[in-house]
């Protein structure tokens, strides 16, 4: 059954992750995969910026460029961003509602892995004749003319992490409905809590419209089906609305979770409690409900005529008031507290003027009559890389710094902490700056190269420098968390002093089954009311009891596996007589798999409440 | 010599461009920020109003935000108030940014409405051709092709477009979806596989004359290797030697017959390899699909091969596009269709190409 | 309660399905799913109202060539009575009357069954009789596209519903079955409302022109 | 978790009230159904009939497409019953992205 001894060999270690449905445990797993995947994308971001460094640069060729360039959107996007937020949730929306587990922590694992097996499948395009080039978008003209298999293994891979996001996302909601401890109700969560929720349920909204069109141009790829086909009567603009539908709501996917982080490091680090809770939640609420009736604000040049262009502006515009709520919030939590500059906090601060500089260049390119001239510019690139990394990086950076010792019992350090900060900083607004010009004067995205005389020289190469620094911030990162793993220096349970939710009233690392008794909720912010009122932790809500615990399990991975072998099929089906017999293969593997969960029935086991009750301040369990 | 001249050139150039980034504004024939016509300048209006309310809450914010940052520091172990919220502040965060978009929404939409004003392009005289100007745009991997339709004449990579009126547009792609785009002139707008697009641009003279009367287009949309490439150029006339263009290109029934011996050797090299793709007549009367590579008509009298900045129109730049178009645009759809060319044949093709001219 | 608990029709709670948390959970996500396969559908009925009747030439055969009512009506007929036998199959699961549930998810999945071989049978007359495959127009590749993804639904919850009468046959209803069998019946029920616009806007609009 | 079912103290009449309120709601779902049938009825018939006008006829069966749905939904699928609040939700939100994507493709795909 269980297999939680403490001192064990790499290979039972191994094990343990393969099967874990622990979501503590997947969280690790998506910061692994996750950190590895923003290293690869930060490097292929590099050669972008290499390559354009100085004009009629050859350091990559202009097909490879493609390729690279589209890796690294699809990479930092699906791979990267939305893992590592999914990592956080895993590890600590639980925790903040007083949960011992997740919902589902068999399709947790399932969602890992599928997550995993995708990303590995889209990145062995690189061994196997060439990477996805029509950009992260794949606008279905370009993308049905590309020769080779890149867009195969574009359309297959993001197919298969996307159900894994998608198990994700009905997983957290479930679990932010049904298991919340007593007392935790609706506008007593977290904010992280809450973003998680309202980020959920865009994935569950907006990742079908993406399946059904990258089912579509599997297809049209693979199939011979004519949904793009002009000549056979397809359209291609179907391909573009559904790319958006799907795509805005991403963006606040991947912004909403990081909101919800900063949401927690202000208050702790200000010692003030979250200024206009309530708007708060609105505003998020909201902005995920606009976020659905804004997609055409990235076709306003396709010429979907003006009415539709002017409704998309004005719709577009208005997401600036519920994110203008929040920045106001944030500010005034601060505002009157005590604020102590950890690292944390450093990041929490550089992301309100720089999140802002993204967000108003968002309305600026809502105008839809102007945007005529910034889209398909290096305005544009200068915009998301504002949010996305003013936003979405710092958050995850930032969070990392933060909840590590909730998740590992270390702190990492903070001089090193501050110096990836301050690097990461200065290169950020270095490289991305300067490109709104590029893009005013003219420059457009995704070029493999500039011509000389044209004033795009020096700008260029001082986004490369910013680049560079950011990289160097990022290797200072890897050397911090080598060292803090190495010393191993063990903390208590709230590191930080001033925790405020749940999370921090527990040990660091919190125990496997997170809460010994389920903790009674008195208000927002539930453990800093109990230290308020002297109290040393929370006061349990149930009696000491059996404690029933989910299996480990290996299904999980065996069926992923399953879908990646049979995307190889799929693909190679025309080309090889092994194909299709790989495609059967794979599909048997996995639906066999789901075959195996369904008919074993799977009770879980219960740790006895005499195992608990002698352990109180250690980790595990004699199981 | 030669290379010290060359540095020294550079040197200028890098100064002038120095002068240009510390002027914010690009260069003239290129940027959004010097608008040369009604389009652009609609379009910076709006960026300039834009701008100024987004500085507007920027500063605001900034404001706040350096308060926080030097006013509550922590100095002591006090705990701080814990406020819950202020109704009052809320309504001012959430009243003001709207009064602020409405601003900014009403000339949005106005705007909008007025830059996709095609009437004209339905107003057909009794000939059934339209008053207005009239230009079919149709992007093709890594060229632009330029048809007058009321004119029935065909150019590519150089439009070349009359001053101070209103020109429309019907935009289309014939392989992959493309952008066409002047930044100086106006916003781009898609050429699309599916549909024809239209729109309209106008060219002011004074801001022409400042640019040299050769604006710079691009493709704004990714369409594969070449795409950084996918330069094009805009001639400005005003309007009668505009007519006088049209005149002259409308008299090039037959392919003009080369003057000296090397143009006629090449010519006769360009019947048998060139011929196929490329035209020398100017007439729309050949069907779409069959004008597979730029129209040369006129190609003497172009700035650039290949619609290239760093490609001068020479006889050397011409000899080393035939022999190796691949270097200059990877993946481009004439590498490789015209077997291998002597350095004499070369010699022929450039000087017959360099001759291909429809005004003195 | 513990959920593999033998169970008596005394014991047997009002909403069985949702006794457990985890058999709430489960209520709870597959209505999620639910709300997420209700965007996937509506993409491929965007996609086939955008694309119905775009052929590459005039001797394609168009929606109202195609269609016949008799059929149609048939189909929808046997899939709509099927989602009625499915309620009382649930019916008798609330009862604790496992014989009887079984026996009415017999009768749902001979229904499935019918219904999946005249959509077979269809198809095939399309194909043979119109030369409307997959592959030859947009038109059709939308079409097929839309009532096949239908029609993989049917077969699924069948092969579930089959899975699930086969894995209990011996052991009878208990907490841990019953939400899984609840859960299927819904699922099956979701086939059925989205086979209410298919036969609508396909067929029935198809055929009005 | 505790058990949640409304309890008198005599299990008896608990289980015989609860037999009754089964079967009464087992009835009204044979109703729905019938009314399905006749919905569906209709719709074939509006088609079939010569007489209506394609104007007349799309409406009209698309409506009688949306309260069949509801029938299933609320009836078949339980959602008129207590505990399916957020099922609503979700399942409206669904349809109102779904609603959006399909204006958007019958109006701006084409020109
Ligand atoms: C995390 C990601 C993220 C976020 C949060 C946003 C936020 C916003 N984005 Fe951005 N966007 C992207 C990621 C993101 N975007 C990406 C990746 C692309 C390019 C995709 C591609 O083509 O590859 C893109 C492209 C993009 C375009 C298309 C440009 C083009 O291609 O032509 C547009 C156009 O409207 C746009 C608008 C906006 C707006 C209005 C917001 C708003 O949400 C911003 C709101 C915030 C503020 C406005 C600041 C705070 C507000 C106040 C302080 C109140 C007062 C303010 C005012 C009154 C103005 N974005
Ligand atoms: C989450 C999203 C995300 C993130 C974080 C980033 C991060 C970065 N991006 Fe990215 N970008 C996109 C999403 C993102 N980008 C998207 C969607 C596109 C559009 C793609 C398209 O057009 O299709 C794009 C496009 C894009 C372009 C435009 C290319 C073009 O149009 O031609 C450029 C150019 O400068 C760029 C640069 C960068 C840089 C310098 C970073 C930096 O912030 C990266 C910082 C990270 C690192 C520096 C880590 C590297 C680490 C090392 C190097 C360590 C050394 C190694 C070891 C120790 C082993 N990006
Ligand atoms: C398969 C058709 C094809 C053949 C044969 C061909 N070309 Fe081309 N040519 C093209 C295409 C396509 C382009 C545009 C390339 C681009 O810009 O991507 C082009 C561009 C050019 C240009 C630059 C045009 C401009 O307006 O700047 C010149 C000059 C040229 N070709 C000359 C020749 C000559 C001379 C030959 C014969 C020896 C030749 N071509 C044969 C397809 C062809
Ligand atoms: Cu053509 Cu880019
Ligand atoms: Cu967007």
């Amino acid at each position: 059954m269980s297999t939680y001894a403490q001192k064990r060999g790499f290979g039972a270690t191994l094990w343990d992750y393969l099967t874990t449905v622990d979501h503590k445990k997947i969280a690790i797993l998506y910061f692994i995969a996750g950190g590895f995947f923003f290293v690869l994308g930060g490097i292929e971001a590099m050669i972008i910026r290499i390559q354009l460094a100085i004009p009629n640069n050859d350091f990559v060729s202009a097909g490879f460029y493609n390729e690279i360039l589209t890796m690294h959107g699809t990479t930092m996007i699906f791979l990267a961003a939305m893992p590592l937020l999914f990592g956080f949730m895993n590890a600590i929306m639980p925790l903040q509602i007083g949960a011992r587990d997740v919902a589902f922590p068999f399709v947790n694992a399932l969602g890992f892995w599928l997550f995993f097996f995708g990303g590995t499948f889209l990145n062995l395009s690189w061994f196997l004749g060439g990477a996805p080039d029509a950009g992260w978008t794949s606008y279905a003209s370009l993308s049905l003319a590309s020769e080779g298999h890149g867009i195969d293994f574009y359309v297959l891979g993001l197919q298969i992490s996307g159900f894994g996001t998608l198990m994700g996302g009905i997983n957290f909601l479930v679990t932010i409905i049904n298991m919340r401890a007593p007392g935790m109700t609706y506008m007593r969560m977290p904010l992280f809590t809450w973003t998680t929720f309202v980020a959920s349920s865009l994935i569950l909204f907006a990742f079908p419209p993406l399946t059904v069109s990258i089912f579509m141009l599997m297809f049209d790829r693979l199939f011979g089906s004519n949904f793009f086909v002009t000549a056979a009567g397809g359209n291609t603009i179907i391909w573009e609305h559904f790319f958006w539908i799907f795509g805005h709501p991403e963006v606040y996917i991947l912004i909403l979770p990081a909101f919800g982080i900063f949401s927690e490091i202000i208050p702790v680090f200000a010692r003030k409690r979250l200024f206009g809770y309530s708007s708060m939640v609105f505003a998020t609420v909201l902005i995920g409900f606009l976020g659905f009736m804004v997609w055409a604000h990235h076709m306003f040049t396709v010429g979907l005529g003006p009415i539709a262009n002017a409704i998309f502006a004005v719709a577009t515009m208005a997401i600036a008031v519920p994110t203008g709520i929040k920045i106001f919030n944030w500010l005034f939590t601060a505002w009157g507290g005590s604020v102590s500059f950890t690292t944390p906090m450093h990041y929490a601060l550089a992301f309100i003027p720089s999140f802002l500089m993204g967000g108003v260049t968002g309305v600026m390119l809502a105008v839809a009559a102007a945007d005529y001239q910034y889209h398909d510019t290096y305005f544009v690139v200068a915009h998301f890389h504002y949010v996305i990394v003013g936003g979405v990086v710092f958050a995850v950076l930032g969070g990392l710094q933060f909840y590590w010792p909730k998740m590992f019992g270390t702190m990492l350090n903070e001089t090193l902490g501050k110096i990836t900060f301050w690097l990461f900083f200065a290169g950020f607004h270095l490289t991305f700056f300067i490109q709104h010009f590029l893009g005013l004067w003219g420059m457009p995205r995704r070029i493999y190269t500039f011509l000389p005389g044209q004033g795009y020289e020096l700008s260029n190469l001082v986004s490369t420098i910013g680049a560079l620094l950011m990289a160097v911030a990022t290797v200072v990162l890897v050397i911090n968390i080598i060292i803090t793993v190495k010393k191993n220096e063990r903390i208590g349970n709230d590191p930080w002093g001033d925790g405020r939710t749940l999370e921090w009233a527990i040990p660091s690392p919190a125990p496997f089954y997170n809460f010994k008794q389920l903790p009674l909720v008195r208000g927002l912010d539930p453990y800093w009311i109990e230290k308020m009122e002297g109290k040393k932790g929370m006061t349990p809500a149930e009696p000491l009891g059996d404690i029933h615990m989910p299996n480990s399990s290996i299904i999980p991975f065996i069926m992923s596996f399953g879908l990646f072998v049979s995307a190889f099929g799929v693909m190679y089906r025309l080309d090889y007589a092994w194909g299709l017999p790989v495609l059967i293969i794979g599909l048997v593997i996995t639906f066999g798999s789901m075959l195996a969960r369904s008919l074993k029935d799977d009770h879980g086991f219960h740790i006895h409440k005499e195992d608990l009750i002698d352990d109180d301040n250690e980790k595990g369990v004699k199981a | 010599m030669a290379m010290k001249w060359l540095s020294k050139w550079r040197l200028l150039s890098l100064f002038t461009m120095l002068a240009f980034v510390l002027s914010g504004c690009g260069l003239p024939h290129l940027s959004t920020l010097q608008p040369a016509g009604e389009v652009a300048q609609t379009q910076y209006d709006l960026m300039v109003l834009s701008t100024a309310i987004m500085v507007g809450v920027i500063v605001v914010v900034t404001v706040i935000f350096l308060i926080v940052l030097f006013r509550f520091r922590r100095k002591d172990d006090k705990i701080p108030k814990q406020v819950e919220g202020s109704h009052k502040l809320e309504i001012i965060w959430t009243v003001i940014p709207i009064l602020l978009l409405l601003v900014l929404a009403v000339p949005t939409v106005k705007a909008t409405f007025d830059l996709a004003d095609v009437e004209a392009m339905d107003q057909k005289n009794e000939e059934g051709k339209t008053d207005a100007l009239v230009v079919n745009v149709r992007a093709n991997l890594y060229w632009w092709e330029f048809e007058y339709p009321n004119e029935e004449i065909v150019t590519s990579q150089e439009l070349v477009v009359p001053t101070d009126e209103k020109v429309y547009f019907n935009l289309k792609a014939s392989d992959v979806k493309h952008s066409f785009w002047i930044p100086a002139v106006g916003g781009k707008m898609d050429t699309n596989t599916d549909n024809v697009n239209k729109f309209w641009l106008e060219f002011d003279s004074a801001a022409a004359d400042e640019a040299g009367e050769l604006f710079y287009g691009k493709c704004a949309e990714l369409c594969g290797p070449s795409h950084a490439l996918m330069d094009f150029k805009v001639k400005t006339l005003p309007r009668d030697e505009f007519d006088q263009w049209v005149a002259d290109m409308q008299d090039v029934k037959e392919p003009a017959v080369a003057q000296t011996p090397k143009a006629q050797q090449g010519q006769e090299i360009f019947n048998n390899s060139c011929i196929g793709c490329h035209a020398v007549t100017p007439a729309n009367t050949t069907p779409e699909a069959a004008r597979m590579a730029p129209n040369l008509t006129n190609f003497g009298e172009r700035d650039y091969v290949a619609g290239l900045i760093t490609m001068e129109n020479n006889e050397e730049n011409i000899k080393e596009w035939l022999r190796d178009p691949e270097k200059y645009k990877p993946a481009n759809k004439m590498t490789g269709t015209y077997g291998e060319l002597s350095e004499d044949e070369l010699d022929a093709l450039a000087e017959y190409l360099l001759g291909l001219k429809v005004q003195e | 309660m513990h959920a593999e608990e033998k169970m008596t029709y005394e014991k047997w709670p009002a909403a069985p399905e949702k006794q457990t948390l985890e058999a709430k959970n489960k209520f709870l996500g597959f209505w999620f799913f639910l709300g997420g396969e209700t965007v996937l559908f509506a993409s491929l009925f965007a996609t086939y109202l955008a694309l119905k009747d775009r052929v590459p030439s005039a001797d394609h055969a168009l929606a109202k060539d195609l269609f016949e009512m008799p059929l149609v009506f048939l189909m929808t007929m046997i899939l709509l009575t099927s989602s009625l036998t499915s309620v009382y199959a649930m019916y008798h699961m609330k009862n604790f009357d496992f014989k009887k549930m079984q026996l009415w998810l017999g009768i749902t999945v001979l229904l499935g069954f019918a219904f999946l071989g005249l959509e077979i049978y269809e198809f095939n007359h399309y194909v043979h009789e119109f030369h409307h495959t997959f592959t030859s127009s947009a038109f059709s590749s939308a079409f097929y596209t839309l009532v096949g993804f239908h029609g993989a639904h049917v077969t699924f919850g069948l092969a579930w519903i089959i899975a699930l009468m086969v894995r209990n046959a011996r052991r009878g209803l208990d907490l841990y079955n019953a939400p899984k069998f609840y859960v299927a019946s819904l699922y099956w029920h979701f086939i059925d409302v989205v086979w209410v616009f298919i036969f609508t806007v396909v067929y029935l609009m198809g055929m009005v022109g | 978790m505790v058990n949640t079912q409304t309890n008198s103290g005599n299990p008896e009449t608990d289980l015989k009230y609860r037999r009754k309120k089964n079967a009464e709601e087992m009835r009204h779902q044979v109703i729905s159904f019938a009314l399905m049938i006749v919905f569906t009825l209709i719709a074939f018939l509006a088609v079939g009939y010569e007489g209506f006008s394609a104007w007349f006829a799309v409406p009209f069966i698309l409506v009688l497409a949306v309260v069949q749905v509801g029938f299933q939904l609320y009836y078949f699928m339980h959602m008129s019953h207590k505990g399916h609040e957020a099922p609503a939700l979700f399942m409206y939100s669904g349809v109102l992205v779904a609603f959006l994507t399909i204006i958007c493709f019958l109006t701006i795909i084409w020109w």
